[in-house]
């Protein structure tokens, strides 16, 4: 909210390790040696098998959980000054949603801790429910949701506020095609107005690509940034998943998913 | 070590600023003994006397230990009927709450006439009467509600009642369980203490208070509060003693 | 017997959550009906164990001194207070009963606020649980024969502004202390059962703590409120019947309970009378909590409700 | 044993003749009361140590028959409960004098309550042992090998001090055990001996029905051992009031016209059995009619006579008391006080002052011809 | 477990109707007239948009919940019957762990059900853990995995035992591409090494093509079967992903899903 430090860098991970149990018989090294730099307006997604520390990376920026080692800095700050200054908007890998709340009021709930008015948040929610086709479950509960319904009132919550930089785990993971890619464009939309940076996790190489200026890709125990793919497709229409550039830059992940060093760069922290 | 050594000083340092502030407030508003002893008074007449202390204490334990027992198993099988066959619950429910509000002053007497005043099972009965209710609420709530998924799953294995019963339900009720104990076993002691009021063998730490308040010799009937107190704390210690190690995950979740 | 809350529910997991207001009222009545059937099959249990009584010999005794018939009890009821008045027995523990209720609901209220506070305190700072707990469960230790002369005591002592203390307060006061110990360890524990992910989606929006308390933990824990406020409410009735045995206070059922009591040895059903309104001041409670349940649990998904 | 039936033997003449005439008394008190000049009444507050019954026959008489207005006193009286600690009341400021009994009382003192006996209302011990007459219990000396009830909460002294005296080993001759403050166990004969007081559960017993007869039980269906005549009587029912406040004339005033105004009213009580048993039902105890008589005409037993003058403290009684109390132990080792009162725990200049007013009036204090009534208990005390 | 009629149908489904909140204002069609049957050893994907009844219809044929109208049978028998007898299996779109349970312990679950001796299903369950490559985790709490572990814990939970019919929702949701394909393949090796049928729910097409016999459009509000699309590919391998058929049976379901009905075939119950 305040005054924060201009800066051209959005997120910026250096050595970043997370041990879950340490010295403990069922130690788990999530995360090993991370250095990742996110510019401003960038839009990076994470990729890689399950359990290789994505979602770890993740509440690490958020400053949900501490890194072992390493550190974090959001917007030029420390992550903890850039949570507590709401510098983020986070969308889970789990719905999360509270079930005594009526969906509508679940898409209000940041907007009411920010505390806008009950007539602003109720518009600006039924705004966002509107967008992800959920207004006619305004007033149903969360328990009586699909599951991609879940999941899409969590992405509209995550969307409420309009913070410079979102965290997005899997938040398209239980949607089908055709929404997915309604969802896609939304998001792109959405980027392209505000200029926000995105972090965005997915198991989709073809979304990764899509949507993004670069993936970084990741190898699981210890979690560590194997390949950072760049895709350079320029504004994305309707015809850029036809387009060859495309499928290379999904070939290239992939490939760097199987773990073959092919066209892809090495990346090291700094150098992008 | 560290970490233990953090998790004791809080109560210590609160207990004795407490003390001290008791103890002052005697000593600066002139408080007579009748009216409220000083910690000085309480603590002379305790360790003056450790061995009537700790065999009074022990007397009215053994009641309340007694009571808690029977009465946490009377809670787990009420609950468990009544998480089974809605009758139960339907039924019980309202008696448990109706017996529930009954003081133990009220109780005390007709138990007593009941079952032979010279025993102890009138006062361990009583003891069985609060204990069972804060167990039985609780336990039931824990069976009761469960996520409905995880139900859905073990009907898709056709598990029967008495499988869902132990392999979800019972499980769930596990942190209701320890939330319904540590009510009840401080309760026990305050039970078993009070049921000594009316009668019977006069051992215990009840009768004990009774007659030294009866004397205004609060310093005393103090010191036996004291040891109650202690009795109490004791019997909390070893309900969270047991639920770390049985139930380790309760609680877990919530450390990131 | 049925079996309706076993795994068969799972069918439809989630019946009915918006009740008319018909359809509660519906269920309120059966439940009384269930509270009912459950007092006839005491009575019945109550004269089958004096009857066996009569034929074996059990481990207590059975004896029309120790457990009246019940029909002496209703008898009871009808009966003149004291001869020659004419307000029944009935009458009075009625009259006795509503006196007591409403001090207990004040006992009741005040008990579950700082239950409540105190939870909040020992969540927030986990140095205070650590610290207050013990001190907590202590307070429940100290008998009340200790404590009454000292409430009452100190009581006299306060008059804030026009308001003088009275006895009536000290009753308040004894029923929110055994009031508020159930609910203080329940609302602790009920704090602290929201999931892992709502907490960092709160901690995501640096939620302040009052926040996160009101949005999330407070809504969360009610599992755990519902069950200790249960028993808080029990916890306040008998504060209240027992303060008033204490403190002699006149009007309400624990003054009944002594003034019956005298006449165990001659008539020692009269006892069971007042003792019946302790119940029914109990059962009142509970359905009232209930009713409350009812209300807060109406939006969450549920299968049956204890 | 003077009080070991049910029905008394005298028989008092049914009409309150004694008495110039109730209205005649109120009367001159009204006089006395003119000469004091009483423009405001002043509030005073007594604390019982239990809730309303004959046992207070005489303070609720003097309220109700307006003795204290007329001493220019508007009292409230407040109602004990089983942790109401009457003495403590008084000491705290709570009320302005109490109800307890004498032991009580000085243990109270020890511990710091600053308070003096200015009444000794009740010139003999209540206490019972009641057993059934099968039982051969007549003395103390009986107990040896019975089952011993007694209520604790400090009523258990007097037991243990005639089992003392009789020469037993109270942890050692006798099986003691506590006793409800109801009869049953006795009844149920679980115990061989119940304590009891002579206005209370004594009646209760007989209130009871006989299941062998079908009819009540009767007094000759049991012993009593009467702690009086055990010589370990201790003094009860007194009026306390505050040392410390006593230091002020205006205390003293006031404590002096309380004092004569409550033993007016066990003076009206002692010749109005039956109206003193009516208005303490009407101030709200529930007690039967014939067990709320009964309790008038024995507490009027142990009030009367009293050869001193009512409310006089016999030195050699209240000696007896304190020996008792400094020398018994309890089951736990302890006694009731550890060091004799000193000479200010009590005085009878207040209550002398009130016989020597009250004569003035015309009125016995000494209660010489005393006579109590005969009362016959109904099942359960109706 | 006991003698069940012999019939080569394994799901038989006529008029299921499945109407929430009935009469309420928040009354929800979740599935109308639907009229599906599935033969034995035959492998049907549901694929549809986000809630258009999908595990709602799995749900009901597990008999976890009942139709408002139409019935259901299984394996010749009804449905609650079919359950009673274990005729089936079911992974569920939520993990559903016990986190009182470790890993292990969690695929033991049906196992115990069963009434296994503890060394067996010890052993069946460290076996299946291998399958979902989870073996390091078996003394885990399924709270300390990841969501694409937790999922491949429930999927070897499902498979434990060895039931005629497997009900599957959207397993493979939170996977990565390439654990993904390798569940895929074990499930098909599974299915042709014990002849199971499946239903299998997913929003993926190519995977729904790759896996199944027929693949089963849904669409919703209220949720009906729009088509039903025939899959013939011969025995899976490798080269099935780059066959022409492949694509083609790819586009229909695609274009069946947007709405066209080009290339697909609207399906009457019995007449498939
Ligand atoms: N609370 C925890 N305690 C212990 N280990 C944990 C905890 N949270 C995560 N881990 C471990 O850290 C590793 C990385 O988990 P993470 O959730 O970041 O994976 P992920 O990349 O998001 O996987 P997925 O794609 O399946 O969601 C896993 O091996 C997991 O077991
Ligand atoms: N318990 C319930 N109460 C009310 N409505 C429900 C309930 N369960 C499901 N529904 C509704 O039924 C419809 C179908 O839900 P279902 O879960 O079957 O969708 P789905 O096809 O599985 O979607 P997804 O792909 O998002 O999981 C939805 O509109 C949903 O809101
Ligand atoms: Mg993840
Ligand atoms: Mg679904």
């Amino acid at each position: 909210m305040s005054a924060a430090p201009t800066s051209t860098v959005a997120v910026q991970a250096a050595g970043v390790s997370k041990v879950f149990n340490e010295g403990l018989a069922n130690e788990v090294t999530a995360l090993q040696d991370i250095d990742l730099s996110v510019r401003e307006g960038e839009f990076v997604s994470l990729i890689g098998p399950s359990g290789c520390g994505k979602s770890t990376l993740l509440r690490v920026i958020a400053d949900l959980t501490h890194p072992t080692q390493g550190t974090i800095e959001v917007a030029g700050m420390p992550a903890a000054a850039a949570r507590e200054q709401q510098r983020y908007g986070m969308a889970f890998q789990q719905a999360a949603l509270f079930d005594w709340r009526t969906v509508r009021r679940n898409v209000e709930l940041p907007l009411e801790l920010q505390g806008w008015s009950k007539d602003r948040r109720q518009a600006r929610a039924m705004e966002l429910l509107e967008m992800v086709q959920l207004a006619d479950f305004a007033s149903h509960r969360p328990w009586e949701l699909s599951g991609g319904m879940q999941q899409r009132v969590a992405i509209a919550r995550s969307l409420a506020v309009d913070p410079p930089l979102l965290l997005m785990d899997e938040p398209f993971g239980a949607l089908d095609e055709m929404t997915r890619e309604r969802m896609q464009n939304e998001l792109l939309r959405i980027r392209e107005e505000t200029g926000k940076s995105i972090i965005f996790v997915t198991h989709s190489i073809p979304e990764a690509v899509y949507l993004s200026d670069r993936v970084v890709v990741m190898s699981p125990r210890p979690g560590r940034i194997t390949h950072v793919v760049p895709v350079d497709l320029g504004p994305r229409n309707e015809d850029t998943r036809e387009a060859d550039a495309f499928f290379d830059a999904v070939t290239a992940v992939r490939e760097a998913l199987r773990g073959h060093g092919g066209g892809t760069v090495r990346a090291k922290a700094g150098e992008v | 070590m560290g970490g233990r050594l953090r998790s004791v000083w809080p109560p210590l340092l609160i207990g004795f600023l407490f003390l001290a502030a008791w103890q002052l407030l005697v000593i600066v508003q002139d408080l007579k003994p009748y009216l409220l002893p000083a910690p000085s008074l309480i603590a002379s007449n305790f360790f003056g006397d450790l061995g009537l202390m700790s065999s009074t204490a022990i007397y009215t334990g053994t009641t309340a230990l007694l009571g808690l027992a029977f009465g946490t198993i009377l809670g787990i099988v009420a609950a468990l009927l009544a998480a089974r066959f809605s009758i139960v619950n339907n039924i019980v429910t309202p008696l448990a709450a109706g017996l529930a509000a009954v003081p133990i002053i009220a109780l005390t007497p007709i138990l007593n006439n009941m079952f032979n005043i010279t025993s102890r099972t009138p006062r361990v009965l009583v003891t069985v009467i609060i204990v069972f209710f804060p167990m039985f609420v609780n336990i039931t709530r824990g069976l009761l509600q469960v996520q409905p998924v995880q139900l859905e799953l073990m009907r898709s294995m056709n598990a029967s009642p008495r499988t869902v019963l132990r392999i979800l339900r019972i499980p769930n009720a596990v942190p209701f369980f320890f939330t319904g104990l540590k009510v009840a076993a401080p309760l026990a002691v305050i039970a078993a203490l009070v049921a000594e009021y009316f009668g019977g063998p006069q051992e215990g730490l009840g009768s004990r208070i009774a007659s030294s308040a009866a004397n205004t010799a609060y310093g005393r009937a103090w010191a036996y509060v004291v040891a109650s107190i202690i009795l109490g704390l004791l019997f909390y210690l070893a309900v969270l003693a047991v639920e770390r190690w049985t139930a380790p995950w309760v609680g877990h979740r919530r450390s990131t | 017997m049925t079996e309706d809350s076993g795994v068969q529910v799972a069918s439809e997991p989630r019946p009915g959550r918006q009740g008319t207001v018909g359809r509660r009222f519906r269920r309120g009545l059966t439940g009384v009906l269930w509270a009912l059937a459950g007092m006839l099959l005491t009575v019945l249990m109550w004269e089958l164990v004096k009857l066996v009584g009569t034929i074996v010999s059990l481990p207590f005794t059975t004896s029309d001194q120790a457990m009246p018939h019940v029909w002496t009890m209703v008898q009871g009821f009808g009966q003149p207070e004291v001869r020659g008045s004419d307000t029944t027995v009935l009458q009075a523990v009625v009259s006795a009963a509503a006196y007591s209720l409403l001090v207990a609901l004040g006992g009741f209220v005040i008990g579950v606020g700082v239950g409540l506070l105190l939870a909040i305190v020992m969540q927030r700072f986990a140095f205070m649980e650590r610290g207050l707990l013990p001190f907590v469960i202590a307070s429940q230790t100290v008998p009340l024969i200790a404590l009454a002369p000292l409430i009452t005591g100190i009581g006299n002592r306060i008059s804030i502004g026009p308001i003088q203390w009275n006895t009536t307060y000290s009753v308040m006061f004894i029923a929110a202390y055994l009031a508020f110990f159930p609910m203080s360890v329940g609302a602790l524990r009920g704090l602290q059962a929201p999931t892992a992910t709502s907490l960092e989606l709160m901690r995501s929006y640096a939620a302040n703590p009052r926040q996160v308390l009101w949005k999330l933990r407070f809504p969360a824990s009610l599992p755990y409120l519902v069950p200790a406020m249960k028993v808080s409410a029990a916890a306040a009735v008998v504060g209240t019947v027992v303060a008033e045995i204490s403190t002699g206070v006149r009007g309400g059922i624990g003054r009944l309970i002594i003034e019956y009591a005298r006449e165990t040895t001659s008539q020692p059903a009269k006892v069971y009378v007042a003792v019946f309104g302790a119940i029914a001041l109990g059962l009142v409670a509970a359905g009232l909590v209930t009713a409350l349940d009812v209300y807060l649990t109406r939006n969450l998904p549920k299968e049956s409700t204890a | 044993t003077s009080s070991d039936s049910g029905t008394a033997e005298s028989s008092a003449a049914p009409e309150p003749s004694l008495f110039a005439s109730s209205a005649a008394a109120s009367a001159m008190a009204e006089e006395s009361a003119m000469a004091t000049e009483c423009t405001e009444l002043t509030p005073v507050t007594l604390q019982l140590q239990w809730v309303v019954q004959a046992q207070f026959g005489g303070y609720y008489a003097a309220k109700d028959k307006g003795f204290y207005e007329n001493q220019c006193l508007d009292v409230t009286i407040l109602e004990g409960g089983v942790d109401i600690v009457p003495q403590t009341v008084l000491a705290q400021g709570g009320a302005d004098f109490a109800i307890s009994w004498v032991p009580k009382a000085l243990a109270s003192r020890e511990q710091g309550a600053g308070i003096v006996n200015v009444a000794q209302v009740f010139q003999r011990s209540g206490t019972l042992q009641v057993s059934f007459a099968d039982k051969g219990i007549t003395s103390a000396a009986d107990f040896k090998g019975k089952k011993i009830g007694n209520w604790g909460f400090g009523n258990e002294y007097e037991v243990f001090a005639a089992i003392s005296k009789a020469g037993l080993d109270p942890s050692a001759d006798v099986e003691l055990f506590q006793q409800q403050f109801d009869m049953q166990a006795l009844l149920n004969g679980e115990i061989d001996a119940a304590e009891a007081m002579t206005y209370n559960e004594y009646a209760q017993v007989l209130e009871a029905i006989n299941p062998d007869t079908g009819a009540l039980y009767q007094p000759e269906d049991f012993n009593v051992v009467n702690y009086n005549d055990e010589g370990v009587a201790m003094y009860q029912d007194a009026i306390w009031a505050s040392e410390e406040r006593l230091a002020d004339p205006a205390y003293q005033d006031i404590t002096q016209r309380f004092v004569q105004a409550s033993l007016m009213g066990w003076v009206y009580c002692r010749d109005n059995a039956q109206e003193c048993a009516d208005i303490i039902t009407a101030n709200g105890s529930k007690l039967g009619a014939s067990h709320q008589l009964w309790m008038m005409n024995e507490v009027n037993k142990l009030v009367w006579p009293s050869p001193a003058g009512v409310g006089v403290i016999d030195q050699a009684l209240w000696d007896q008391t304190v020996n008792v109390a400094l020398n018994t132990k309890n089951l736990e080792g302890a006694t009731i006080i550890t060091a004799a009162p000193p000479a200010e725990a009590f005085t009878n200049q207040y209550a002398e002052a009130a016989n020597a007013a009250l004569q003035a009036e015309g009125l016995n204090t000494t209660g010489d011809d005393f006579a109590p009534i005969e009362v016959t208990l109904n099942e359960g005390g109706n």
